[in-house]
């Protein structure tokens, strides 16, 4: 593949990535949230196997590999479990209204945009171009974590954003060694379970998982 | 075929080719509500009946209600000569850009919201103002995505974007200018008012945005704002379709080739029509003060189009 | 040209004179029009000769004011284009303003109007001609000062002097940063402008960003740049109409041309945050000025808001002019000067127009509240064709010339993207967007400001009553709506003169960029074309066409005239149609954040069952936040300040004259200290 | 995507103009060569209930339904009297209805026709002579053809179109 192709080809697939994060703050259903992710997974592990294509590297197919696997098919099917057992609860009242929401998440991908250039300047690889649109993801699914109410949202927001970090290395040193990347899924196994309990106590303390009812912990 | 020729040529096409476009996209909705529906010529027909009815014009309306459908269906018209329906270069390259057709299409909204404010009907001006607001925040989307395009084409004028797109057809794969037409595609559902934004088919005056204006319209006056609104709807589907995948249109003005213009361009309107069908099909219509979040999410779309555009430069 | 500049300033001083002596009746109207009428014309000529020969005209008076140094005047290509605009607006507003001001005769206001008109314009006139910081400062404080007195024309009423007060107190700031501007750009010597331009280049970069922050203010407040622009939406509806067309179309533009005169001709540019920053300004007062003109139904307020948000629009471009100048693309920094110019010029042209026609509006009915007006097309067709001519051409609607200007400001920030900063480019992305969203909204405004004045069934009798204006004021608005399309069609004529002007302020050398190939307008690099004319002609034909086909073709029955279809309702009052209010709510509703209005419902039910309603009321309000949290907070501050300087007025003679003596002890105790004689 | 699969499995379920000789078969036919002789085949139908038990217009529902679908013939119901060429009344007029009645019929561009549909449109039904009623349509409005049954099927409303159609006052 030529270089521009590949640069092309990073920016597109970044690109359906971040859509995939921003659909978030745009749709309001847990299902399309979670929807959302699985589209962003599968497309994180097409980038993947695409620069495995292009540099050659068997690590970077098996990451695309464990990647369709775990975040593409396994997470999903946990989360749409969780979503079964407390129905379908709406991010119906944001901090954020949807609209701002959105209009914030463009400033914060130009924001990233800003922040990367040098990094992207100084970088020699056709997979560089990519890289802002991965630090937007960051910065958007932060946005997510702290402006939803859902605890199901919000661990969703977690998931993205370690989407976003393995965009981030993939593009940008074509790829970790796949025994640090299995390390990785394991803490978002980990994480991803643990946080599972939590929302489960929750929403036995509260009968809702609307991380609002914690302040009633405080009296 | 001399070159200035083919504006005269091209505004006849789109007059002739509007109505159907609409009905086509009419009998595909149908089909798809396992309906028979009306054949697809049936627009032709409602034309030829409303010129042929009585006028009634409200007794508080003033000149400007007589006067405003000429310059709605005028203004429309005006864009058909300035769009590459057929050929590339244009017949008035020099005439107008991008800019100027979108101006063109605010300058019809304009004056047909004046004419749903005229009779002072509570309709009217309800439409009037919905429209207004809609066309409004529709603007940035359009702007930033004429932006994406003109940058990488290096130029806003219709027949360079089309031309250039035509020399490296890799260019149309490129994240920034898929984005770019996923944006103006929701402008377009927006603008032309279809699902959903407004529907089309609606009767229910308080869920109306277009209609509503042009409720207290009869006869000739009507014919020719549904003329006008069916050929904004062919101008929009034809810059998607022209300008993100010029394939086919004529180079040269010989007879075969403006003929497989004419082909491939009715091919892409059919294929974008059953596209707009096939969405109005699925989604429900959305309420009127979640239309900005849909416009902020084209809005977004038009945004990467550019940062990709950055990216790539 | 000395003799036409002579004529200038007699035929105002002229006209003032008349005023004052004529006393206060149908002459004395029609000779202070005529003086004003002269000395217009005198400079638009004046104008016009420097801008074709393209050759400066310079006059030195060391005789006047011989204390401060005399007075120099010269008048280069851009400030032709000032005079030029000035004139153009004035001589309407002046043949206007003959018809207007009969409400007052035999009124001293009359007299004070007619000399005071005279006075302001001749000073206006003066600005941009004026060739050394004297000079500039004092025509600069009499027209300020005289457009004071000009609104306070109506000054029984009690907004009118709170509206007197903001703009004193605005301009009068405004000066203040002025003076200090100028004096930290003069060092000393006479202060032609010359030789301020040199010294300007050895001023160290501390001294000339401070320079042109102050300057930056002070023209900013003149203009009406957000936060600054407070005075215009209390001023222009207090002043008289044509006084408001005069201030809101000519006189604001001279903060333009004074930021313009020092940042780029004085100081020769600067650095790129100059640029940005006056771009990101001007972003924010055009989406600020239209967001806030949506909420008005103040008819002569929605105007001014949208003073606001054309200032912004010209500012982006002088911005982006800056600062593509700054990054040494002196193409684009031309365009974008044009762009900014050219509209400087329509914007004068339009909004004059409407603002007339407000003044017509007023004249006829005695109100301003859109929401009580209604259906005056019919009591004053022309009146209402050609408002409807001023709110297409401001909505930017082809044919007309906002269009043009708008098309043009559009062009210049597409470069932006090839600016080598990402920062300039993201800055350009954002201000286009703003830029286009402005646009849309202000086509929504003024589907309202006509729609809801002019259309459908009159509101209130007033508005039923309604008559034409009279032929000279209408004389006056038809002068301007001819300029507005003659700008538009003509473009290909005036724009490539704006870029020669201004392409020697952007370091363009030999030639300026091309603009205009036949009949039509190019950017720079042939980056688009768009031909206004082409586009006038290809309208008229394509409607004209159309007119006559269904003319031929459709049925020749004739058109009956029955009642407007309201779901057969019984019988329709003016309160079923939507008013300027119910017009905006989706978007006050869609941008209540920007708006944080504030809204109280109280219901009172009746004393016997909360079941039954007796009556609901239902209050809202929008007060910008720049006032709130800006301005409010400044002024009780200042209030409670000066409280406690009322304590030492107790009024005994014995406090009184130990004040004099601790005075005198202070002053000679300093003495001492400085061991001065 | 389980939507259009539907839509594929359930197939056009309209009464076929070609095939089978049931009544509404031969109906279309005429239907639709009246419709294409008079309106250009292009009728645009504004419903007025006049005070009517919702009965009827459940059938005219039916007209617009898959199995009817009269849109094939050119027939639409259109938002506003301005756009209409024919009026179908519904009900007994109530003395609240008979001006706005009225007012419709004022409001309909020429040429037009009106077409009663129910029994209570020509006799007031069970409603006659109760204080609420001013009457049947015709006392109101001049109607082309009246529509019987309660309610009438749409089979009949067809017919009644179609009547009015060949009574050509258009």
């Amino acid at each position: 593949m030529s270089p521009e192709l590949v640069s092309q080809l990073s920016v597109g697939g970044s690109t359906l990535v971040l859509l995939a994060g921003l659909a978030m703050l745009w749709r309001r259903g847990v299902r399309a949230h979670i929807g959302a992710f699985t589209a962003q997974s599968v497309a994180l592990a097409a980038t993947t196997a695409m620069v495995g294509w292009f540099t050659g590297d068997w690590q970077l197919w098996a990451v695309a590999a464990l990647l369709l696997l775990i975040k593409g098919v396994g997470i999903p099917i946990l989360l749409e479990r969780m979503a079964r057992r407390f129905g379908t609860e709406r991010e119906l009242e944001p901090y954020v209204n949807t609209a701002t929401s959105l209009l914030v998440g463009g400033l914060l991908v130009l924001l990233a945009y800003l922040v990367t250039a040098r990094l992207v300047s100084v970088s020699q690889l056709p997979t560089r171009t990519g890289m802002p649109l991965a630090m937007g993801l960051v910065f958007v699914s932060l946005f997510v974590i702290i402006s939803r109410k859902k605890a199901l949202t919000q661990v969703l927001g977690f998931l993205m954003l370690e989407n976003a970090v393995a965009l981030l290395a993939v593009l940008g040193t074509h790829g970790i060694p796949i025994i640090v990347e299995i390390g990785v899924f394991l803490d978002v196994a980990l994480g991803f379970i643990v946080m599972q309990v939590f929302v489960y106590q929750i929403h036995e303390t509260f009968e809702s998982i609307d991380v609002e009812q914690l302040n009633r912990l405080r009296e | 075929m001399s070159p200035w020729l083919l504006g005269p040529v091209q505004a006849a096409l789109a007059l002739l080719l509007a109505p159907g476009l609409v009905g086509a996209i009419r009998w595909m909705k149908a089909r798809l509500q396992n309906r028979s529906g009306a054949p697809p010529w049936q627009p032709y027909l409602e034309l030829r009946k409303l010129f042929a009815k009585e006028v009634v014009v409200s007794n508080n309306a003033s000149w400007l209600f007589r006067a405003a459908p000429f310059i709605v269906f005028g203004s429309t018209v005006a864009v058909t000569l300035l769009v590459p329906l057929l050929a590339v270069p244009l017949p008035f390259e020099g005439a107008g850009d991008l800019l100027v057709v979108v101006y063109l299409l605010l300058l019809g909204t304009f004056f047909l919201a004046l004419a749903g404010l005229d009779p002072g009907s509570p309709f009217g001006g309800m439409g009037a103002s919905r429209e207004m607001t809609v066309a409004a925040l529709a603007e940035p989307t359009m702007a930033l995505a004429i932006f994406a395009l003109a940058w990488s084409a290096g130029s806003t004028n219709l027949g360079h974007i089309a031309a250039r797109m035509l020399a490296t057809p890799t260019e149309g794969l490129a994240p920034g200018h898929v984005l770019a037409f996923a944006a103006i595609f929701v402008v377009t559902l927006a603008e032309t008012g279809r699902l959903p934004v407004d529907n089309p088919a609606t009767h229910l005056e308080l869920t109306m945005i277009h209609e509503a204006m042009v409720l207290e319209y009869s006869g000739r006056y009507l014919a020719l704002i549904e003329w006008a609104a069916a050929l904004k709807l062919l101008v929009f589907f034809t810059l998607l379709g022209n300008l993100f995948a010029p394939w086919g249109i004529a180079a040269a003005l010989t007879p075969g080739a403006l003929l497989w213009a004419v082909l491939t361009l009715a091919l892409k309107l059919l294929a974008l029509g059953g596209v707009v069908a096939l969405v109005e099909t699925h989604i429900a219509k959305l309420r009127l003060f979640r239309v900005p979040e849909l416009l902020s999410a084209s809005f977004i779309l038009a945004l990467l189009a550019v940062t990709a555009s950055f990216l790539l430069r | 040209m000395r003799a036409l500049f002579l004529l200038l300033i007699a035929g105002y001083a002229s006209g003032a004179a008349a005023a004052l002596a004529l006393g206060s009746g149908a002459l004395s109207r029609w000779a202070s029009a005529l003086g004003a009428i002269v000395g217009a014309s005198a400079g638009l000529a004046l104008a016009a000769g420097v801008c074709i020969r393209g050759a400066a005209f310079s006059l030195d008076a060391p005789g006047f004011f011989g204390p401060v140094g005399g007075m120099a005047f010269t008048l280069d290509p851009l400030g032709a284009v000032f005079l030029a605009l000035t004139s153009l607006v004035a001589a309407p507003s002046a043949l206007y303003g003959a018809g207007y001001a009969r409400l007052w005769e035999g009124r001293p206001a009359l007299r004070q109007v007619g000399f005071m008109l005279n006075v302001f314009l001749l000073t206006m006139s003066l600005v941009p001609l004026a060739g050394g910081t004297l000079t500039f400062l004092l025509v600069w404080e009499g027209m300020s000062l005289s457009s004071y007195f000009l609104v306070m024309t109506e000054s029984d009423e009690p907004e009118v002097v709170s509206a007197g007060q903001w703009y004193l107190a605005m301009t009068q700031i405004g000066l203040a940063c002025l003076l200090g501007s100028f004096l930290l750009l003069q060092s000393g010597g006479p202060g032609g402008f010359s030789a301020l331009r040199a010294a300007a280049l050895t001023l160290p970069p501390g001294t000339r960003d401070a320079v042109f922050a102050l300057a930056l203010i002070g023209f900013g407040s003149k203009a009406g740049l957000i936060p600054l622009h407070v005075w215009l939406p209390r001023a222009h509806p207090a002043a008289p109409s044509h006084v408001s067309a005069l201030m809101s179309g000519a006189m604001i533009k001279m903060g333009i041309y004074g930021l313009l005169r020092v940042s780029l001709d004085l100081l020769g540019g600067g650095p790129a945050w100059w640029g940005g920053l006056v771009l990101a300004l001007g972003a924010v007062s055009a989406l600020l000025g239209v967001l806030y003109a949506l909420m008005e139904h103040d008819l002569k307020s929605l105007l001014a808001y949208h003073s606001v948000e054309n200032i912004g629009l010209i500012t982006m471009g002088v911005g982006a002019g800056l600062l593509f100048g700054s990054l040494q693309m002196p193409a684009a920094a031309t365009l974008a000067l044009v762009a900014a110019l050219y509209h400087t010029i329509n914007h004068a042209v339009f909004k004059g127009l409407l603002f007339l026609g407000a003044g017509a509006v007023l004249h006829a009915t005695g109100m301003r509240d859109m929401n009580r007006l209604g259906g005056l097309i019919r009591g004053m067709p022309w009146t209402a064709a050609l408002f409807l001519v001023g709110s297409a051409a401001i909505s930017g609607l082809p044919p007309l010339n906002g269009f043009v200007s708008e098309w043009l400001l559009f062009q210049s920030l597409l470069p932006g993207i090839g600016a080598p900063s990402p920062l300039v480019a993201v800055l350009m992305v954002l201000s286009l967007g703003m830029l286009a969203l402005t646009a849309g909204l202000c086509a929504a405004c003024f589907v309202k400001a006509f729609g809801i004045t002019f259309l459908a069934i009159p509101r209130s009798p007033e508005a039923a009553a309604a008559h034409e204006a009279s032929w000279s004021m209408r004389a006056g608005m038809v002068v301007l709506a001819v300029a507005c399309l003659a700008l538009s069609i003509g473009a290909f004529e005036i724009v490539p003169r704006l870029s020669s002007f201004v392409a020697p302020l952007v370091g363009v050398a030999g030639p300026a960029p091309a603009f205009s190939v036949v009949l039509a307008l190019q950017t720079p690099g042939g980056f688009a074309r768009m031909s206004p004319s082409l586009v006038a002609a290809g309208l008229a034909l394509v409607v004209l066409t159309a007119w006559l086909a269904v003319k031929a073709f459709a049925s020749r029955r004739p058109v009956r005239v029955g009642e407007t279809w309201g779901c057969g309702r019984v019988v329709q009052t003016p309160r079923m149609e939507y008013t300027a209010t119910a017009f905006a709510e989706p978007l006050r509703r869609i941008f209540a954040a920007v708006y944080r209005p504030s809204e109280d419902v109280s219901v009172d039910f009746h004393p016997d069952s909360r079941y039954f309603v007796q009556s609901i009321s239902y209050h809202s309000a929008i007060v910008p936040w720049f006032e709130r949290y800006l301005y409010a907070p400044v002024i009780s501050r200042i209030r409670s300040w000066s409280e406690r300087v009322l304590a030492l007025q107790s009024g005994s003679a014995h406090a009184y004259l130990t004040y004099l003596v601790l005075a005198l002890v202070l002053l000679l105790g300093w003495l001492v200290v400085t061991g001065q004689p | 995507m389980g939507l259009l699969s539907k839509i594929l499995r359930t197939g056009i379920v309209t009464e076929p103009l070609g095939t089978g000789d049931s009544e509404v078969v031969h109906l279309v036919r005429e239907v639709d060569a009246e419709a294409r002789r008079l309106f250009g085949r292009a009728l645009g139908i504004r419903e007025v209930d006049a005070g009517s038990c919702n009965g009827c217009e459940i059938e005219i529902t039916g007209l617009m339904s898959p199995v009817y679908d009269s849109e094939r013939f050119g027939f639409h119901f259109v938002a506003s009297p301005r756009h209409a060429d024919l009026l179908l009344v519904t009900g007994p007029v109530t003395r609240n209805m008979e001006v706005p009645l009225r007012k419709t019929y004022d409001a309909t561009p020429d040429p037009k026709l009106v077409v009663a549909v129910g029994d209570c449109a020509r006799t007031c039904g069970v409603f006659a002579g109760s204080y609420a009623v001013a009457g049947s349509v015709d006392s109101v409005i001049p109607v082309d053809v009246f529509v019987d049954g309660c309610p009438p099927e749409p089979t009949h409303i067809l017919r009644g179109i179609l009547t009015a159609l060949q009574s050509g006052r258009a």
